[in-house]
């Protein structure tokens, strides 16, 4: 027996056969039981019939990045069945659907290979052919729970919280679950199976299980949003769908909504529509991705110039072009740094976790407004649409900022205003909204020439102060983004550099690292441009790792470029196969090459 | 909606209601050619403007890029303006309206802007019904760019230096009827008798009022064989209806007691007439009589202006949304 | 008397009031003597009435790009006339309309200020109001061609070229230049004008006064491009224009063209046609300037990994957003070469003269297709839209490549064929094109995830595998596309790199720096990726400055990051104000932090 | 245009003139949904080709992104095929086509993709008449990313999880007309009878030959309430005309003496019938009339199906042009 609450499960089945609650039951069971749990779901760009994976990972060190193999696979799907075989570690577990005949030499010694008779056993519980189909997948999490000694409080607890009032679905899920338990005590007692979840009380209390453009959405809603636009694209949809989930449970009253969401006809479009919101004053934000950044660029370059507060939320998948839809990257971070023609350079974000996609929904409004210009969060696959324990959110305390909007009575005060006019010598200058009502206050916004009071310019020295203007501006966004965490030791010699989705993997690697002898300091980035911080603690080590999940090296690109005098400090880890990251290939790629210095 | 047309306050010799002189609603030195029929439509804005006593402070100025896109500047200069990108007035249009839909929109947009790059977007708006007073001076060329026909010239129109069109021409106000659009009419730069009550009008209008004016390029579609020369509009205008507007409070001049006149009383007290002009009947009430209207005078090879069609009852977007009354942009 | 053939003459005008054909006899004229000149129109973006300027430099040493100021500023616009008085130097001329009164304190007492009576001179050249409008303009032509003694041979050859057989517009034309003639020897013989233009006959034989737009079409015309589409826009336009017209002439045969071009409905289409007819076989670019560049990022990511021979052909103007789009700018470098989503990286043209527009027509073409990507040329609005000497363009006669296409006959001796596979090691597979006649010859190409066989995956070492073989292509890619230009002396431990419409600039800069004791190398960087030759000019050098017209110092930002070892040797020299680049900019830049040194 | 219909050669069974059997027509197994429309779709698509005698050489498949635009992979195998960008076929094709104009085109997409990021290309493919079979396998939803809305689905319609969509619906057939296209029709994925003979006229269309086709997405649209399921397709399906096709070389079986039915006979020797089934008049040759059912059928809420307008003599884009008869791509 090995030690409990360390495994990971993968399931493999075909796309749209009804395994997504199954597995969400699982994954959602072991969380109520208090454990550290992650889930992810691997799925093809289609709506039904090809192979899809999920993976539950539960490791009581708190580890739920990916990891390269399970330790049992349940294995549902004929046409994938031998390669799922693969996916298994030597020692490990596969439960064959009996269904599925593994041909001469595919199958595989070191692991057990566990044959359960799915539809058999589903049989009794459903008079329905197209119910059982689905309840098939309720047999295996009936059989795990038995295996892993899952108590059923917190099976049946779940099941009540994701069907809720649905009684006979509830009834039926449980019949399903109970076959497969009942079938699992009677046939497979003899397989003295090793993994075991252990239940750990009030652990997950004060926390959820939530994909991250859930909680982007909530974030959103209550970070003062009151636009959105978008054009449906995987995987940043349920950033929106949720968010119109959410403000109508809690922004709609009597009957009046204080939010817009408008569903756009494309990117161009969706874009437009947040630059025309936030200029009219709207908190404006659209979710997208790469290839929706890609058509947003002409619009960004509007944003920059003519200085109009919007957001972009890129939830990354793999690129170029239309690329892997459903697969995850981090391959969009030069693209959005330097995204339009001409001078541009916008403000980036970069949330690592759900609940800093959270916190970044007002904090993107805000810069956007403070700053007035356009943010461009990155998100990614694996961390919006997989499921991460996160603490529960609270209510934003954080007053939101709107920046220098002058009002009628400031603008009188003041006795006019310059919209361009550096003021406070911050690169900053004051706006005023449609239809605020002073006399004075409508200037005449515009993406060619203008000078400090808004009028057409095509002077030289004009256009020239202008954009000095704005690259002050980007000092001072440079002072106000969110800076890195930290996690440094004196006289660590090797530092950690990573960012978005890839913070899991690198707890893990550094643990694994430092079981290695290898202790190393962790700066997690949290946005462009960078703050002083950056340049700190390339100063304080000898060699830096910079963690990305792109061919390129993006980010490392953009710190040769702003910090070259580091450049022979600074090593690229690469990871790009549109798999989450996992902690082994850090791991591999760090240890390998400090090998050459060890 | 709640449209911001003022109440009347009593009249002051050359002032509106609300105390304005056209002066008020005048912008900065129009830097177009002279003679361009752009220009003789950013005077009929401001005359309109001026007669509906509309509060500058309550209206926005958008449009995208061009010739025709430079003029938001000539007019309103106590509005706020937005001079957006090419092709993109109408979805910055839908962000600014939901902003705060308590803004009178008026966007001017160019052929080339709304039937080439921007012609996608133009139809989504009129699908969603987003209120704004959508003009498009259409010249049938790209003025900004030196010439080059657009997607509205008519297939053979010769351009400035040589070329003849060899492809079908977009009819916009037909596109518009086609994607739902509750307010559609064309006019000609030069008429002011029918543009500014259609001006008028529109200011009124619920949703999307969208307006076609034919605008004569004079430098580089004002000669001979170009079908949108000052000579051949005038030659080809033929006129649906003879159009009125009587501010509310203002006196019913005319007798319209003969019956060939319509008059339709507005929420706001104001009337607006049409007398019919053609033999053919029309109702400007029903899109279906609108299209094949369009299809008859297109098969003729006339331009047909006037107003074609008109929904009173227009529901804009942000109302469709259920927003608070309150402007988001306020919250 | 100054020494013959050395100065710089602006001529201040409104927009669309006819002066542009007399600018171009008068600088055609002193092309015909056999002079080094150069001609710039500073236009503003409008139709007719705003104020525009050129200017015509003569240089006995060949000098021809901008100067800071002039010797002799022609003003014929009263709206800029006290402006235009600050452009002449010291001791400089001014030919000032005497409709234009200029208030009292705003003349100058350091310049000669020489008013004439233009209109009345031009009253009896004709009777038309219309007409003598234009004249006027034909009659500072005469005042200068008798005050820089320019012989009427010279003149009326240039008149002759213009009006070709319309011979009452040339009578016209001379009359009204004679009587400028006329005016200045009665008139201002008293001037002891200094300035003095010397026939240097057959000095420009074999040459030709260009435009870089007229080039480039003739490259592309000439170079084997069978497909244009584009979007009007400035500075782009007459790249397309000039094609159009040139073709017609020269590849009309019975009345059939071998080529096509449309003109699309916005950028987006326009690439999307080139990518279609790349795909298909043509030789395709489209034409375009940076807010164009920004709309096709999304296609121009799946050129790129779909492999599409495509061109597009940059004329940049001053950015961000609609920007000034009748200004000069090197802006749009770093958003070309990583333009779109995901890892992209883009091969990059960089031509630095009308003869190298004209070259790069076939060298971009033959690079898209034998690289099997995109490529993107980087002209700009003073390159393509301004006068240039260059040699009389030669029909190419290097053979148009055509990479690796299979013919039927190919493919059914090789027994088939995979798209995606990297035969030969250079990362480039072979491709068929669409009516090539061989039942093995189809392929499915896509913007989605594909294996070697073209066919649909997103299995991740495949994705990798692929990628990473693009990879190996930008490898190859720096191995074929132009070196720089390298002017470089040993000992010299200061060097110059410059790319594009700089090198005019760049030559005179480094006579100046020269005769200040300043003996400096030059890199003329003709293309990205980098060759070899980049990192070797670096290191040969004790100090390099990167000369570009752009704000941000984007190639020295590209610099950085691909060769960052040689970060704190390189300096930034910059320009960005939308006019041309000048020496004098240069020199001081350079000649200042020399100083830190010296 | 050089249209690539092959001349017959002499019947063997089961092979088409060719001598091609119909699996020479198939491509790889579809991943769509079991039961969805877009799959018949593509039956149809084989069917034609093959009793057409097409030689799958001389064809260029051309799709956006989206379920429907993943069919082109699912037939004619040994045809080149690009699997283009969401929203860009029509600008792709038209560089395709003047690269090679022997090419027969054939491109699917869908009403997301056309109807809306497409819509200006669209609407500007159609207006220079870029000869390509264009099929819009139209289900009122954005199948690939899980059934939203498209600007297709009729207002009124519900979503399968709540909502109902408040806006105006775009009809492709009339705006495809109202662009110009020479060939316009709507058909049901489900009915092979109808849809099979308009892709033989189709392959014999010498410009832009637009089918939409009403294909109902089993897995997001198929629920009560939505106006695209089976159910409501079947309910409101209402024919034109009946239509069929005869090959060159085949017999004219059935009996069209009485005289309600017309027979087009085509340069290749075939054969369109259409059989009046509508008690309106209808004449396909004539655009205002097309657009005029469509209008009328539109007010009664009907899907109105077969062949609106046609024109047999379109002349495609690179014709218009003048090009060399060589294609370019071969220079
Ligand atoms: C994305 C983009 N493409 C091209 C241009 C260049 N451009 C400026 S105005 C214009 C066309 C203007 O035509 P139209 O809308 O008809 O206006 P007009 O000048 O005729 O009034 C074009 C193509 C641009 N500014 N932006
Ligand atoms: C630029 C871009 N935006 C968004 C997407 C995401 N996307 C993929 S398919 C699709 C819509 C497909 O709808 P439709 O064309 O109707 O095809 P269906 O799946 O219904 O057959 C969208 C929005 C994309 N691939 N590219
Ligand atoms: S170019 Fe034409 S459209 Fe533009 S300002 Fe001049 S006349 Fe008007
Ligand atoms: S989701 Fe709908 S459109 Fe897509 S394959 Fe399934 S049934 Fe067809
Ligand atoms: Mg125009
Ligand atoms: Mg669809």
């Amino acid at each position: 027996m090995l030690k409990p609450n360390d495994f990971v499960i993968t399931v493999a089945t075909a796309n749209g056969s009804g395994s997504q609650s199954s597995n969400n039951i699982l994954v959602r069971s072991l969380f109520r039981m208090g454990l550290p749990v992650g889930g992810k779901n691997l799925f093809p760009s289609n709506i039904q019939g090809l192979p899809t994976w999920f993976t539950m990972r539960v490791n009581g060190d708190g580890y739920t990045a990916r990891k390269k193999f399970a330790d049992i696979v349940v294995a549902m799907n004929p046409v994938t069945a031998v390669e799922d075989l693969k996916l298994v570690r030597p020692g490990g577990f596969v439960l064959l659907s009996s269904d599925i005949k593994i041909p001469e030499g595919a199958s595989r010694t070191d692991v057990i290979v566990v044959p359960i008779p799915f539809r058999e056993i589903v049989g009794p519980v459903s008079d329905s052919v197209k119910l059982r189909k689905l309840l098939m997948n309720m047999i295996y999490v009936g059989v795990l729970a038995e295996l892993l000694k899952i108590p059923d409080e917190f099976m049946d607890e779940t099941i009540q919280h994701q069907f809720g009032s649905k009684s006979s679905v509830i009834e039926t899920n449980k019949k399903a679950i109970a076959a497969g338990r009942v079938y699992a005590q009677q046939n497979l007692a003899a397989l003295n199976f090793p993994f075991r979840a252990e239940a750990r009380l009030g652990q997950n209390k004060g926390k959820v299980l939530i994909d991250g453009n859930t909680a982007s959405a909530m974030g959103l809603v209550f970070g003062g949003c009151t636009f959105v636009s978008w054009y449906p694209i995987t995987p940043s949809s349920s950033v929106v769908e949720a968010f119109i989930e959410i403000a109508d449970e809690f922004r709609v009253k009597d009957g009046k909504r204080d939010y817009a969401v408008v569903q756009a006809e494309d990117e161009l479009a969706a874009i437009g529509m947040v630059v025309g919101a936030g200029w009219a004053g709207a908190r404006a934000v659209t979710a997208t991705s790469g290839p929706g950044v890609s058509l947003m660029a002409e619009a960004a370059g509007l944003a920059y110039y003519a200085e109009i507060p919007s957001v972009i939320w890129d939830v990354q998948r793999v690129g170029p072009s239309t690329g892997l839809p459903t697969r995850t990257m981090q391959g969009d971070l030069l693209a959005a740094y330097y995204l339009s023609h001409g001078d541009t350079k916008h403000v980036v974000l970069l949330p690592g976790s759900a609940q800093e996609c959270f916190e970044f929904g007002q904090t993107a409004l805000d810069l956007a407004e403070e700053l007035q210009t356009l943010v461009i969060v990155l998100s990614d696959l694996d961390l919006g649409m997989n499921l991460h324990i996160a603490p529960k959110f609270a209510y934003p305390t954080k007053p939101i900022k709107r920046g220098k909007v002058l009002s009628k009575e400031q603008l009188e005060e003041r006795g006019g205003f310059q919209r361009y006019k550096d003021v406070d010598g911050d690169g900053i200058g004051y706006r005023t909204i449609t239809g605020m009502g002073h006399a004075n206050g409508a200037y005449f916004t515009r993406g060619t020439g203008h000078d400090e009071a808004a009028g057409y310019s095509e002077k030289p020295d004009v256009y020239k102060n202008n954009v000095d203007r704005l690259s002050r501006k980007f000092l001072t966004a440079a002072l106000k983004v969110p800076p890195p965490f930290i996690d440094q030791k004196q006289g660590n010699k090797v530092g950690l550099i990573s960012y978005g989705s890839s913070s899991d993997a690198m707890t893990e690697a550094r643990a694994m690292l430092k079981s290695h002898g290898l202790d190393t300091s962790h700066l997690v980035l949290r946005a462009l441009p960078f703050t002083a911080h950056v340049e700190e603690f390339l100063k304080s080590h000898q060699r830096v790792y910079v963690v990305e999940q792109n061919r390129d090296g993006q980010l490392a690109t953009i710190m040769r470029s702003e910090l070259p005098q580091y450049w022979n400090k600074c090593f690229s880890v690469l990871h790009y196969d549109g798999l989450p990251l996992d902690a082994e290939s850090v791991f591999d790629q760090v240890s390998g090459r400090e090998k050459t210095w060890m | 909606m709640d449209v911001k047309v003022n109440t009347p306050t009593p009249a002051v010799e050359n002032k509106n209601r609300l105390g304005l002189a056209k002066a008020d609603y005048i912008g900065s030195k129009s830097t177009l050619c002279v003679g361009c029929g752009h220009d003789s439509i950013t005077g009929h804005i401001i005359t309109a403007f001026y007669q509906s006593s509309v509060d500058p402070l309550n209206v926005t100025k958008l449009s995208g890029i061009g010739c025709s896109s430079k003029t938001p500047a000539y007019f309103l200069n106590k509005s706020h303006g937005f001079n957006t990108l090419h092709g993109r007035m109408a979805p910055v249009a839908t962000g600014v309206h939901l902003a705060n839909r308590k803004q009178i929109l008026i966007g001017v947009s160019g052929d080339g802007d709304t039937a080439s790059i921007g012609l996608g977007s133009f139809a989504h708006m009129l699908r969603r019904n987003v209120p704004i007073i959508y003009i498009c001076e259409n010249n049938g060329v790209y003025g900004l760019t030196k010439g080059q026909f657009s997607a509205t010239a008519e297939s053979g129109s010769k351009a400035k230096h040589g070329g003849v069109n060899p492809f079908h021409n977009i009819d916009l106000c037909s596109m518009a009827i086609d994607m739902g659009c509750e307010f559609v009419a064309r006019s000609f730069s030069g008429d002011a008798r029918q543009l500014v009550p259609l001006i008028n009008l529109a200011i009124r209008h619920g949703g999307s009022a969208f307006i076609d004016v034919i605008s004569p390029c004079i430098t580089f579609a004002n000669h001979e064989g170009s079908s949108r020369s000052f000579e051949a509009v005038k030659n080809h205008n033929v006129q649906l209806q003879e159009l009125g507007f009587i501010q509310p409070q203002e006196e019913i001049k005319a007798d319209y007691a003969e019956g060939s006149t319509q008059v339709v009383k507005l929420p706001d007290g104001s009337h607006f007439t049409l007398r019919k002009l053609l033999s053919s009947e029309h109702d400007v009430t029903r899109r279906d009589l609108a299209m094949i209207r369009l299809q008859e005078s297109k098969a003729k090879g006339e331009f047909l202006t006037g107003l074609f069609y008109w929904n009173k009852d227009s529901k804009p977007l942000g109302d469709q949304m259920n927003l608070t009354d309150k402007p988001l942009s306020q919250l």
